[in-house]
């Protein structure tokens, strides 16, 4: 248990993973690298978690993605908390079937019998040159699909609290975290605190414009909103912290209460999780808003490894502030 | 192979009392499908019964089953009820998926059926985490997963046998190599002399059985069970046989060799065992009537009651998604 | 080549495939079963080709997915043009890697240098009782994914005609066919013929609503024009045919002038293609709207099996028009 | 092993030409990242030379090859023309990827450099593709995917092999077996003797060979390439070998057994070559310093031009999605 104020992701994570463990025994994690003779995981996220809790219930694994999530899902079956990581959040492509036609699938196929209450770790994102097949954020799929949670924290409070209620939740949950984001600090969380699935927060209250953003995409939000703030542009951030099922209330009441509305995220914007927050809101508020809303993601186009290109492609505090100052304007 | 495991007279009448099921219950099932009583894709098993009950004679209500689309039989022989079944492919809120799941995903977990996949290769990678917790519990349970032969040669097969080896679970793979995935011929598209023989590259016991010999079956099942069991760690079995009516019920089965087919049919498995019990004075004609007169009947029953079931309410169709409904 | 006046959907296949590798030394095929020792395919889409075309350039494969796409793309990348084929559509879902991660990326990762122009044709669908693994509309997941085209036509005419322009197009396509519409019937195409990737078709003008729609859900929405032209509605219909990128100027030319959208569908309604078009169209109309886009989806849950349940899936002419109703009323 | 293809002095000085490149542009690579004049993940592949070396001096130009992340060796051996490298590396728009791959996903047609993928396992299932189209084309081309030891548990692997088998196709699989995948070790992820005795569950040759050493490493390959040219099929070679500098430039090693790796690199194949070259009479000291001052004058220019280039403008981000602008 931490006594420090502040806090990175990375240790909230690691402290969440070991409180959970401490208090479930049925809680149990596999992955590439996980245990500590590897390292305790390439990041570190599960360092010390096979020290202390053994090595059948810590598990370094083969590369082989299928085997770790059907491994979880078989030992979900029967009563445990399995968080697999995929190390990557690319590499769910190989396991895409475990994920969508099982763990999704599983309680609504046997009519309620089995249930699928397994955490899926990964993390994801641009900005260390990692390249077309290592960086994309792919939540829209997981969005896409009946029975999946997705769930995106963006700073560590969060990111302790959503893992706790993540493996807590009786169903699959893909926990998706950003690779330059770990060292980022926040103040700490409260050991044992939960923050619910669902759940937005608003991180800062406004009345002129609406941003809703997740994962580290709230990060550059918050100065946005700060530099929006000196040009005399009230913004409001919500952040989403659970992309599905997302908080429906909290974003409507705000865009109600705005008019105007900026959904960002780092993702391809067409077909991206965007999509279906502003086709809602557009219906829901329908000759409500001030304006039409805006969506700011990734160019439709893979990430690319030169560093002016990549560091063009996620939204940034400037162009998000730019956006909002769009709308107002 | 060793002999210690060979089935006495009780084993063999048990698996004879399995096998009687489920010859019968596929008969019945086909001459519902073709009646238009029941409208489902049917993957009849037919001439493979006695892999299945060979091999759940071999296991106990406990031990963990995940299997296919092709699977009635597996189910059955592991002791799922028939009427939970017969609603459940009649599509009734009685069935034992309150008919969401159908006839390629059924589950009862009193019996240990935990997963009915219809994704070729799937059942094997869960059948680990399945035997993985049953190490992390020490609950002494075997896993079992049953999949095709086409199924040997999908990334699933690999990933998951190199794991089980590794980790040393308690996990049994059982190929049911009937020599055809869908319309291809097992040889047409499997590198290598078999399926068992692929156990090497993982320092696994592979074992190549007749699948229709139920001592032989029983015998390399049980061999499998004692060392998962032992926690000495996975067997892949690959036992051969046939399926009698081709890939789906309704396929033209111009694709197959019909001289093959027409000698697998008459060397049927099941009569074959039958009379060998018969003749070896291990039964009489009557006890083996008697028992199958008896399976006739409950799969009447079954079916009676599965179709005066009433389906489910349209507003099953969203529930059980999540566990509960999430606040937002 | 037909002489025939009308076709199904099936023969219209057959017969791009076999015109296009008559054409076309270059054009090849894989899949399970496809070969005619193997039926010429469970539907018997590729029914001749192989006694026509010889057992190298038409190839059964084993039951592997990622070897299948793998194969289709490294020939590809030297000058061939495969047509593979992963049987339905959720069996995708074992070949995502090489599908999103490598066929289409690697014009952008190398720099234009190389391409992957194959077809991967896949077949779906509610109705046949095929319950939770074999029923899914996944084509949200590739429409989201730069460098794909996803098409799914509705009739003979444009099977035949986007399947050759397909199997031409120098970048990656998902070409959806809908199990229960392989036998039904339309028009006849004219052999050779082509219909361009990216245009929607107009297959009914109309002024107070217009709805769009594609694959099956076209010959719905046709009944429900029919329904609502006798109740006094002029409903336009628009069949995308290519779902990504969609034609964004025909459907904004219509939203814009009946001033009402129905935007329909098999896939999940939460975050599915509809949610991309509604969100542009809400946003591009914004004030020019008469009533909220509305989309008409699957439910959020996996397919079922139960006959009652799987008819309530798929949207249904009945619930079109009444949906339609809403949005004039 | 037959000797058939021995390799004379000819073609040890071709391997040795090459190694000497790779030794350098490795040195020169790493000390560019670490001083930072170059930003990119760097998977160091020092202490595999001689794997590269020895198979491309066995293909031909035309030959394919599909590499992964650990492959700079790999394609320069292949003999991408090093500007068109250290530009890409360097993210410039004369990279050889215009700087959209950089150093995962490099690729040059011109030399058979088809893909690298950052994808464990998905150079395999490609490197089939291209074979196919050489046996379709009769242009006797054969294919290479290299891969780590790692790769060998996951799908691709197997769905590859027996795919590769069954059509009889000109392909060459190289594990190269650096002892560890990532932080883990090679025996506690991979079941079985080794992974060249997986190749018999699928009836194709299976050679484990030093991959450290040239002539083993050599007619291991030119064995491979012979076969796959006369229309045998596939061929699974695993060259044992060892990295130096852990998975990821900048890794804490901390998880390596340390007296393995002093040992491994006490052991470094380079200085082993380049000695015996010398005490054998193949060269003399001064042939081979004048090979490496050439290819480090070489790789001095390369990196200069390179680092003098320009960057892509933002424009090209959306540019090589499609080949062309959909009218839409
Ligand atoms: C990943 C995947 N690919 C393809 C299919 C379609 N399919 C269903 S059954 C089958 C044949 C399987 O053959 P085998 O494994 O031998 O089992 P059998 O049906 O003979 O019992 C195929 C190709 C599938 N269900 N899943
Ligand atoms: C499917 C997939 N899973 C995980 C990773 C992350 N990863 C990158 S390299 C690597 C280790 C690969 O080891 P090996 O195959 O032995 O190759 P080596 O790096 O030793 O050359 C891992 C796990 C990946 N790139 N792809
Ligand atoms: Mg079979
Ligand atoms: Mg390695």
């Amino acid at each position: 248990m931490s006594d420090k104020d502040t806090t990175t992701i990375v240790e909230a994570l690691n402290l969440a993973l070991t409180d959970a463990m401490a208090d479930d025994g049925k809680v149990i994690a596999l992955g590439e690298d996980l245990a500590d003779p590897e390292g305790g995981g390439v990041i570190g996220v599960t360092k010390g978690l096979s020290t202390r809790f053994g090595d059948t219930r810590v598990r370094s694994t083969p590369i082989a993605e299928q085997a770790i999530i059907g491994a979880a899902i078989g030992a979900s079956l029967v009563g445990y908390r399995p968080v697999a990581e995929i190390m990557l959040m690319n590499f769910t492509a190989v396991a895409m079937d475990m994920i969508v036609n099982h763990a999704a699938k599983l309680r609504f196929m046997s009519g309620g019998q089995t249930h699928v209450p397994i955490v899926i770790r990964t993390m994801t994102g641009t900005g260390i040159a990692n390249g077309g097949q290592h960086s994309d954020y792919l939540e829209a799929w997981f969005a896409h699909t009946a029975g999946m949670k997705v769930v995106a924290p963006s700073n560590p409070a969060d990111a302790y609290g959503l893992l706790r209620s993540a493996i807590e939740d009786d169903d699959p949950v893909l926990f998706i975290e950003n690779i330059i984001a770990y060292r980022s600090t926040g103040p700490a969380p409260k050991s044992g605190s939960r923050v619910p699935l669902g759940k937005a927060s608003t991180v800062h209250e406004g009345s002129d414009v609406t941003i809703v953003a997740y994962s580290r995409m709230v990060q550059e939000a918050i100065a946005a909103v700060e530099a929006l703030g000196k040009e005399g542009v009230s913004a409001e951030l919500i952040d989403l912290r659970t992309v599905s099922p997302w908080d429906r209330k909290t974003v409507m009441a705000s865009a109600a209460k705005t008019g105007r509305l900026l959904i960002v995220h780092e993702a391809v914007t067409q077909f991206g999780v965007g999509a279906e927050i502003a086709a809602e809101v557009s219906s829901e508020l329908f000759g409500k808003l001030k304006k039409p809303v805006r969506r700011l993601g990734g160019p439709y186009a893979p990430v690319p490894f030169s560093k002016p290109l990549e560091s063009a492609y996620a939204p940034d505090a400037k162009r998000i502030a730019e956006a909002a100052l769009a709308l107002v304007r | 192979m060793s002999s210690n495991y060979e089935p006495g007279r009780e084993i063999q009448l048990e698996i004879f009392r399995r096998m009687a099921l489920l010859v019968a219950n596929d008969e019945q099932t086909r001459r519902a499908v073709r009646t238009g009583r029941l409208v489902m894709p049917y993957y009849s098993y037919r001439g493979q019964e006695i892999i299945p009950s060979a091999l759940c004679t071999a296991l106990s209500d406990g031990d963990y089953l995940c299997t296919i689309y092709r699977g009635i039989h597996d189910m059955l022989a592991k002791g799922m009820p028939l009427k939970d079944l017969w609603a459940e492919v009649a599509g009734r809120i009685s069935g034992t998926c309150k008919g969401k799941g159908g006839p390629m995903h059924l589950t009862y977990p009193a019996k240990g059926i935990m997963v009915t996949t219809g994704i070729v290769g799937s059942s094997m990678p869960i059948a680990n985490g399945l035997a993985w917790a049953s190490q992390l519990s020490g609950d002494g349970r075997v896993s079992v997963a049953t999949f095709g032969d086409g199924a040997s040669n999908i990334g699933a097969f690999h990933e998951s046998l190199n794991l089980a080896a590794i980790w040393k679970l308690p996990v049994i793979f059982v190929c049911q190599n009937n020599l055809y995935a869908e319309h291809t011929t097992f040889e047409k598209c499997t590198a290598g002399a078999n399926v068992a023989a692929r156990a090497q590259g993982y320092s696994i016991p592979g074992v190549r059985v007749d699948g229709n010999d139920p001592i032989a079956m029983y015998t390399a099942a049980r061999e499998a069970v004692e060392r998962a069991r032992a926690g000495e760690g996975p067997t892949l079995i690959e036992a051969i046989t046939f399926r009698f009516f081709g890939h789906a019920l309704g396929d033209n089965d111009s694709y197959m060799d019909q001289a093959q087919k027409k000698a697998a049919m008459e060397a049927d498995p099941a009569p074959r065992f039958r009379a060998r019990l018969i003749a070896e004075g291990l039964a009489t004609e009557a006890e083996l009537a008697a028992i199958e007169a008896d399976v006739n009947a409950r799969i009447e029953e079954a079916i009676a009651s599965a179709l005066a079931a009433p389906f489910p309410e349209v507003s099953e169709l969203t529930k059980d998604v999540y566990g509960a409904e999430v606040a937002a």
